[in-house]
């Protein structure tokens, strides 16, 4: 191995600039996820400041628009999404086996388009003001719905930079999705059969099929308001006779879908980090599998149960309601089985293992609520409430984030040499789990007494100051969590504790190769034998590969 | 309901928030009318289900981590076990037996509250979302008003639900699940509150700046209460010649070009009709009480009550104010 | 069960199959919600022109010919590429090219009749609006394909192109045969069922 | 270890793709700003992708770096060794277990005989073969509240022929594979004691599940369907097939999710 020598700054920057290497295009990609993270973040605080007593005045109602839109909009589009692909992006290669991607530069154009497109939604800041005079940033909600978007009801070019850094982001993950889905049927090593790979590996070729296939509609009406919105035509327009929920079913079409893009990730990060920590073979493979390709294929067929106060015809609604229920039973198995995983195990909680733990049981809750929400007469008493918000809160924050955060202390050693404190990161887990309880709690009480989402203020003697109160609160216990997070970081990229190449002992192919990994990843491409290789190394005397 | 203690015990939960909400509740577990009961029955039975299954499942997980815990001098991996048939399939058919059963439950209740027909003997109300507030317009009766909606007691009304501009949706917790009101669509609701009293909702569905107080109030009266209001609200706006000043000011001014009086200008219908303002307890769909300050307020600025709200500031003249009040407040 | 230490030694397709499937699969949902869109507002719109006063089959099915004919060009020319007949193989290719352009000329002709006879535009109605966007999509997709294949054409008339580079032609080759599918799709939709 | 030099190539860095993503997105912000910014946009995405295909044609530019290689195994290590003296100490568990089959035939057998208790019940108390499934099917079915639940419906038959097929074959599958973990008598428990959990749990949430049969039917006589179906799928369970329950094993060392302590 060769050291790298000694680069100016300038130098440096211009190799990342230029890198085709996936293990760079990764980290850049989850560098900026985390950024956004902490702006959306930042958002998110601003809007619980307002409504942490009734009729508050912080925010003006169209700030307040403004903000709610834009963090669900990044933490969707800037910072879920890139986390995840920065993860395949790092870790597909290195765990099937393979020196890049199928596609190295394909891959730089695709981080590039979301890098830019998400610069161009946060210009909007300062170019929607700036041109048009009308208004800042986009105000009309993440999911944009017609005929609010129509300039008639949102004057000025905000909702076009929506419509544009979306659409150009878009494209950019259609890149990626097609050079995931390229690199694990085509790329694995030696011996790597379909049903050999890292769970990882299967739940990211879903999770990237899922994107080809659901990201076209979005970028389909997002040309139509486009068009609507430019060029006079009458996609949305209700006075030439347009139905507006054209756009709900398209977009839900690719936005029920989305929610799962985000969340089989976090699945796949849990796959791995449980098994290890348990020191357990992962618990029923082929069933997990199963799972996971039927969520994929349910996914597609539910849409609308996002819509079922629009008017929908009872049986559409019965459809879709028992659709929406059929999603429960492979997530359950899921959930299943990574409880079997833990059972009978050696469980060490470090700080990945406490996340992932943290993960399972506050998923548990959030795909319950889930249930409640697709029976339909009780939808419509909640949809379009805070226990709504809620609910996805726990599913992407008690989930989603919670195995972000397990991954991240699970594979930081891997990308940078180096551990992460483990009492911060424990620190870090209480606080953040403690406040997303009291933050996200609330919210479903308040969901139950009536408060309906998106509402910048509300009236007092309702019922509902104590629990706005609580998430408020919630939501600065959380600063805490973010805050000694980003100190561990800091702190660790200089002065953790090496890691060596296998700290904790773990049994995919990443943990092979050296800590960070060269841009080759493997000197000579591996040969695998099992689903775990490096147990066969470790245990030649007993390798996996008699018993799968 | 409430056969089970478990059952007992989330009813006594609810009914404790419903107590932390005070009079003005808007609690789904709380309904007052047939169109929200049955959601609440089926709340609690939904309850009941998950329920038993958080129970089991967070509980398998709390007994895993204190049981399987690293002991730390642990020199053996453990057994490693890749997998069960007969567990597998329990927790594979369990599930799909459940979401069957609650699939089989939700069909027929989206059948039973789903009513496309006006049933026999029910008000008829036209609801029109317009950015921020609501009309009613109960055609058969011959009255528009806004924001507040009178009902009579013990008689279902059907509700349809229509939008002049964005999508609203319709929401009174405690009568009825929402339903959107969209443009180019026509949609319906039912309830019937079984008690008198005031109840309060909100537009539901994300519909610009001032979707936060997009109010609705139901009020129901008893039936004798509520032909008397009908009576008056069937009136064309008074002559009052003394009034004769303030009126002019209002016909002289952009008013008319948004808000109707009966008997008086019927060009506008942008904003919400005026006829019977005195009438109702609150101005700008719910956002302040109807007082005489307030009027006022919303006359000099109406940002100050209901920032973004579309009522423009004319920019009144302290002589035009006093006699636009006047003259609004004959509108009784 | 595996019961030996050799490895399965997999046999993996090239990579650039995998990523032209997929970026087929991208424009079939592309192209799908389009359709949708189109079918969901057929006679829709509120003031005319309509479909049936407007949309005339004769032209269109000269164009429909020209493009579904290239298909067979392209076949051709990648076959004589196979084989090394470079110039059979820039020949057909021409003959593709030029198909490609008779229909994106044919569409042009057909749009210059509904502008200017039929007054029917984007901002017309709802006819207009979804029309010209389906057709307009799948006419830009003609035209990127065609100015693919030119490029291929001026670098193989360069030399540029050998025997070994068949593969990724034939890449191409599958997004021209998808470009017609579509097309098939669309003149269905709005020239059959629509009219 | 071994150590030996070797060559790998892998692509070349390259600037293309940004400047073409750079370029694409300039083109669409010329709708927000001005055409100029769209025309400046266009052109560099053309030069960013004239420049990638340049990369890519004729030759695949690479560079060569020279490794050490050092195979797999790296230096992997473990702490820890394997169970391996331990029997199962990997495995699919339990080892055997009653055919999937057993447990589709139990529950279609259970589910016949339970059809014949209610329609012999029917009989006796209503005079009409048909008012079990007019009574079931109104668990789906909002609209047979307003007939006459003797007489007979063609859809509410069919209906209530579907879910008593769909949930006396899921049942079936679970006792199936469930009755061999239970402790000790699985047929007492299958055939009394877990049908009475779930007719308890059924008459305290029918007022929700089915307010119909809530309101008409004879609970004693439900009762009696109930453990007749246990009873059968439990027997045809249990008889399908000799198999090895492990009845002396902990309950999760029978279901298979861990295995024994040394033994």
């Amino acid at each position: 191995m060769t050291r790298e020598a000694y680069n100016p700054l300038s130098s440096k920057f211009h190799d990342w600039v230029v890198t085709v290497d996936h293990k760079k295009l990764g980290v850049m990609y989850i560098v900026t996820g985390i950024l956004y993270l902490i702006v959306a973040g930042s958002e998110a605080l601003m809007m619980r400041w307002q409504l942490a007593i009734p009729n508050n005045d912080i925010l003006s109602p169209d700030t307040f628009n403004a903000f709610f839109t834009m963090h669900g909009t990044t933490m969707i589009f800037l910072v879920g999404m890139p986390i995840l692909l920065g993860a395949a992006n790092y870790f597909i290669p290195l765990m099937i086996g393979a020196r890049d991607m199928a596609f190295p530069r394909l891959n730089a154009f695709g981080f590039w388009l979301f890098f830019f497109g998400a610069l161009l939604l946060y210009f909007s800041f300062l170019g929607g003001q700036g041109l048009s005079g009308e208004e800042g940033a986009p105000n009309v909600g993440w999911f944009a719905y017609a005929p609010l978007t129509s300039t008639t009801f949102s004057p000025g070019s905000a909702t076009d930079y929506w419509v544009i850094s979306l659409f150009v982001a878009g494209l950019g993950s259609i890149m990626t999705a097609i050079n995931l889905v390229t690199t694990i049927l085509t790329m694995r090593c030696d011996g790597m059969t379909l049903m050999k790979m890292p769970l990882f590996a299967w739940m990211m070729l879903v999770d990237a099929a899922l994107i080809l296939i659901v990201l076209p509609p979005l970028a389909v009406i997002q040309i139509m308001l486009l068009l609507d919105r430019q060029f006079g035509a009458h996609f949305f327009d209700a006075q030439a006779g347009a139905d507006p929920l054209i756009w709900q079913h398209l977009f839900w079409f690719f936005g029920h879908p989305e929610v799962y893009i985000l969340i089989i990730p976090g699945f796949a990060y849990i796959s791995e980090v449980i098994p290890v920590f348990s020191r357990k073979v992962l618990f029923g493979y082929p069933l997990m599998v199963a799972a996971t390709v039927s969520i994929g294929f349910i996914s597609l067929g539910v849409w609308a149960h996002h819509m079922f106060a629009v008017g929908l015809s009872p049986a559409v609604l019965a459809y879709f309601s028992g659709a929406t229920f059929l999603v429960g039973v492979p997530t359950g198995m899921k959930i299943f089985n990574w409880i079997a995983t833990m059972w009978g195990g050696h469980i060490r909680f470090a700080t990945p293992m406490l996340f992932a733990t943290g993960f399972v049981s506050m998923f548990v809750l959030g795909g319950l609520t889930g249930i409640m929400l697709a029976v339909v007469p009780m939808d419509w008493q909640l949809s379009d409430t805070y226990f709504v918000v809620g609910h996805f809160h726990w599913v992407l924050f008690g989930g989603l984030l919670f195995a972000i955060f397990s991954g991240f202390f699970y594979w930081f050693p891997k990308v940078t040499g180096r551990l992460l404190n483990e009492t911060l990161g424990k620190w870090q887990f209480w606080f953040l789990f403690v406040g997303f309880l009291v933050t996200f709690g609330p919210m479903h009480m308040a969901g139950f007494e009536g408060m309906p989402r998106r509402i910048y203020t509300f009236m007092p003697g309702r019922g509902l100051e104590l629990w706005n109160m609580l998430s408020s609160i919630g939501a600065a216990i959380q600063v805490v969590g973010f805050i000694l997070f980003v100190i561990n970081v800091f702190w660790s990229l200089r002065k953790g504790k090496i890691a060596g190449d296998d700290p904790w002992d773990a049994w995919t192919l990443e943990w092979s190769t050296t800590s960070p990994p060269p841009p080759w990843n493997f000197a000579e491409t591996p040969q695998i034998a099992s689903r775990r290789p490096l147990w066969d190394l470790k245990h030649p005397d007993d390798p996996d590969w008699k018993y799968e | 309901m409430g056969r089970i203690p478990l059952l007992l015990i989330l009813f006594f939960a609810t009914n404790s928030s419903i107590a932390l909400a005070g009079p003005e509740n808007l609690s789904i577990f709380d309904p007052v009318s047939p169109a929200a009961t049955p959601i609440r029955d089926l709340f609690m039975l939904v309850f009941g289900v998950i329920g038993i299954i958080f129970v089991i499942t967070e509980g398998a997980l709390i007994w895993s981590i204190i049981r399987y815990r690293a002991k730390g001098d642990e020199t053996k991996e453990p057994p490693q076990v890749y997998g069960s048939n007969p567990i597998e399939v329990a927790w594979t058919v369990i599930p799909i037996i459940i979401v069957f059963t609650l699939f089989l439950v939700t069909t027929r209740s989206i059948y039973s509250l789903d009513m496309q027909e006006a049933p026999e003997g029910a008000l008829k109300v036209k609801a029109t979302g317009h950015q921020w507030w609501w009309e009613f317009e109960y055609e058969d009766l011959g009255i528009t008003t806004a924001g507040e909606l009178h009902v009579p007691e013990g008689i279902p009304v059907f509700v349809e639900l229509r939008s002049a501009d964005v999508i609203h949706s319709f929401w009174v917790p405690r009568l009825a699940g929402k339903i959107d009101c969209i443009p180019n669509r026509e949609n319906h609701l039912w309830f019937q509150a079984d008690e008198v009293g005031t109840w309060y909702g909100q537009c539901a569905e994300f519909c610009g700046s001032q979707h936060a107080k997009m109010l609705i109030r139901v009020i129901s009266e008893k039936e004798v209460d509520f032909n008397s209001w009908v009576a008056n609200q069937q009136l064309q706006a008074a002559e009052i010649p003394t009034e004769a000043n303030g009126k002019e000011t209002f016909l002289s001014l952009a008013c008319i070009n948004c808000h109707n009086i009966q008997g008086v200008t019927t060009v506008g219908g942008f904003g919400p009709d005026l006829t019977h303002l005195m009438s109702r307890d609150t101005i700008a769909s719910g956002a302040a009480n109807n007082s005489t300050d307030n009027l006022r307020l919303w006359l000099q600025n109406p940002d100050s009550i209901k920032e973004g709200a579309l009522m423009p500031n004319m920019m009144l003249s302290d002589k035009e104010i006093d006699a636009l009040m006047e003259y609004l407040q004959t509108l009784k | 069960m595996n019961t030996s230490t050799s490895n399965t030694s997999l046999n993996m397709l090239p990579p650039g199959h995998l990523g032209m499937i997929s970026v087929i699969v991208t424009e079939v949902f592309f192209f799908a919600s389009l359709i949708v869109v189109y079918l969901a507002y057929l006679g829709k719109s509120i003031s005319g022109p309509m479909p049936s006063d407007t949309l005339e089959l004769g032209l269109v099915s000269f164009n429909t010919i020209a493009l579904l004919a290239s298909s067979a060009t392209i076949v051709l020319a990648l076959k004589a590429l196979r084989t090394g007949n470079n110039v059979r193989f820039l020949t057909w290719l021409l003959c593709t090219i030029a198909l490609g352009a008779w229909f994106l000329i044919g569409t042009g002709i057909e749009w210059k009749g509904l502008i200017v006879d039929d007054h029917l535009r984007l901002q017309t109605n709802l006819f207009g609006t979804t029309f010209y966007t389906l057709v307009g999509f799948h006419a830009f997709h003609v035209t990127f394909g065609v100015f693919a294949l030119f490029v291929i054409w001026c670098l193989g008339l360069k030399g540029c192109i050998k025997q070994k580079h068949h593969q990724n032609i034939e890449y191409v080759s599958w997004y021209w045969h998808f470009v017609d599918t579509v097309w098939i799709a669309v003149f269905l939709v709005v020239y059959v069922i629509g009219r | 270890m071994t150590t030996t030099k070797t060559t790998i190539k892998v692509p070349k860095p390259t600037a293309w793709p940004l400047v073409a993503a750079f370029g694409l997105t300039l083109t669409f912000a010329g709708f927000l700003t001005s055409y100029l910014v769209g025309i400046i946009g266009g052109i560099l995405s053309v030069i960013g992708f004239i420049g990638w295909f340049k990369d890519r044609f004729p030759n695949n530019l690479e560079i060569t770096v020279e490794v050490e290689a050092h195979h797999i195994p790296a230096p992997v290590h473990s702490t820890k060794s394997t169970h391996e003296e331990h029997p199962h100490h990997r495995a699919i568990l339990p080892l055997k277990i009653h055919r999937t089959q057993s447990g589709l035939i139990g529950g279609i057998a259970g589910g016949i005989a339970m059809l014949i208790v209610s329609v012999i019940g029917s009989f006796i108390m209503h005079g009409s073969p048909w008012y079990p499934f007019n009574v079931m099917s109104a668990s789906v079915m909002h609209s047979i509240t307003e007939q006459n639940l003797t007489n007979f419906n063609a859809i509410a038959f069919v209906v209530a022929l579907g879910i008593h097929a769909t949930l006396s074959i899921g049942i079936g599958l679970v006792y199936g594979v469930v009755l061999p973990l239970l402790p000790k008598h699985p047929i007492i428990l299958g055939a009394l004691i877990i049908p009475f959990i779930w007719s308890f749990l059924l008459y305290a949430t029918m007022n929700t599940l089915n307010p119909v049969l809530n309101e008409t039917v004879n609970w004693s006589w439900f009762l009696v369907t109930q453990f007749v179906f246990g009873f059968v799928a439990g027997i045809v369970v249990s008889k399908s097939e000799k198999i090895q329950t492990l009845q002396f094993k902990a309950f999760a060392e029978r279901a298979g999710i861990e295995t024994g302590k040394n033994d």
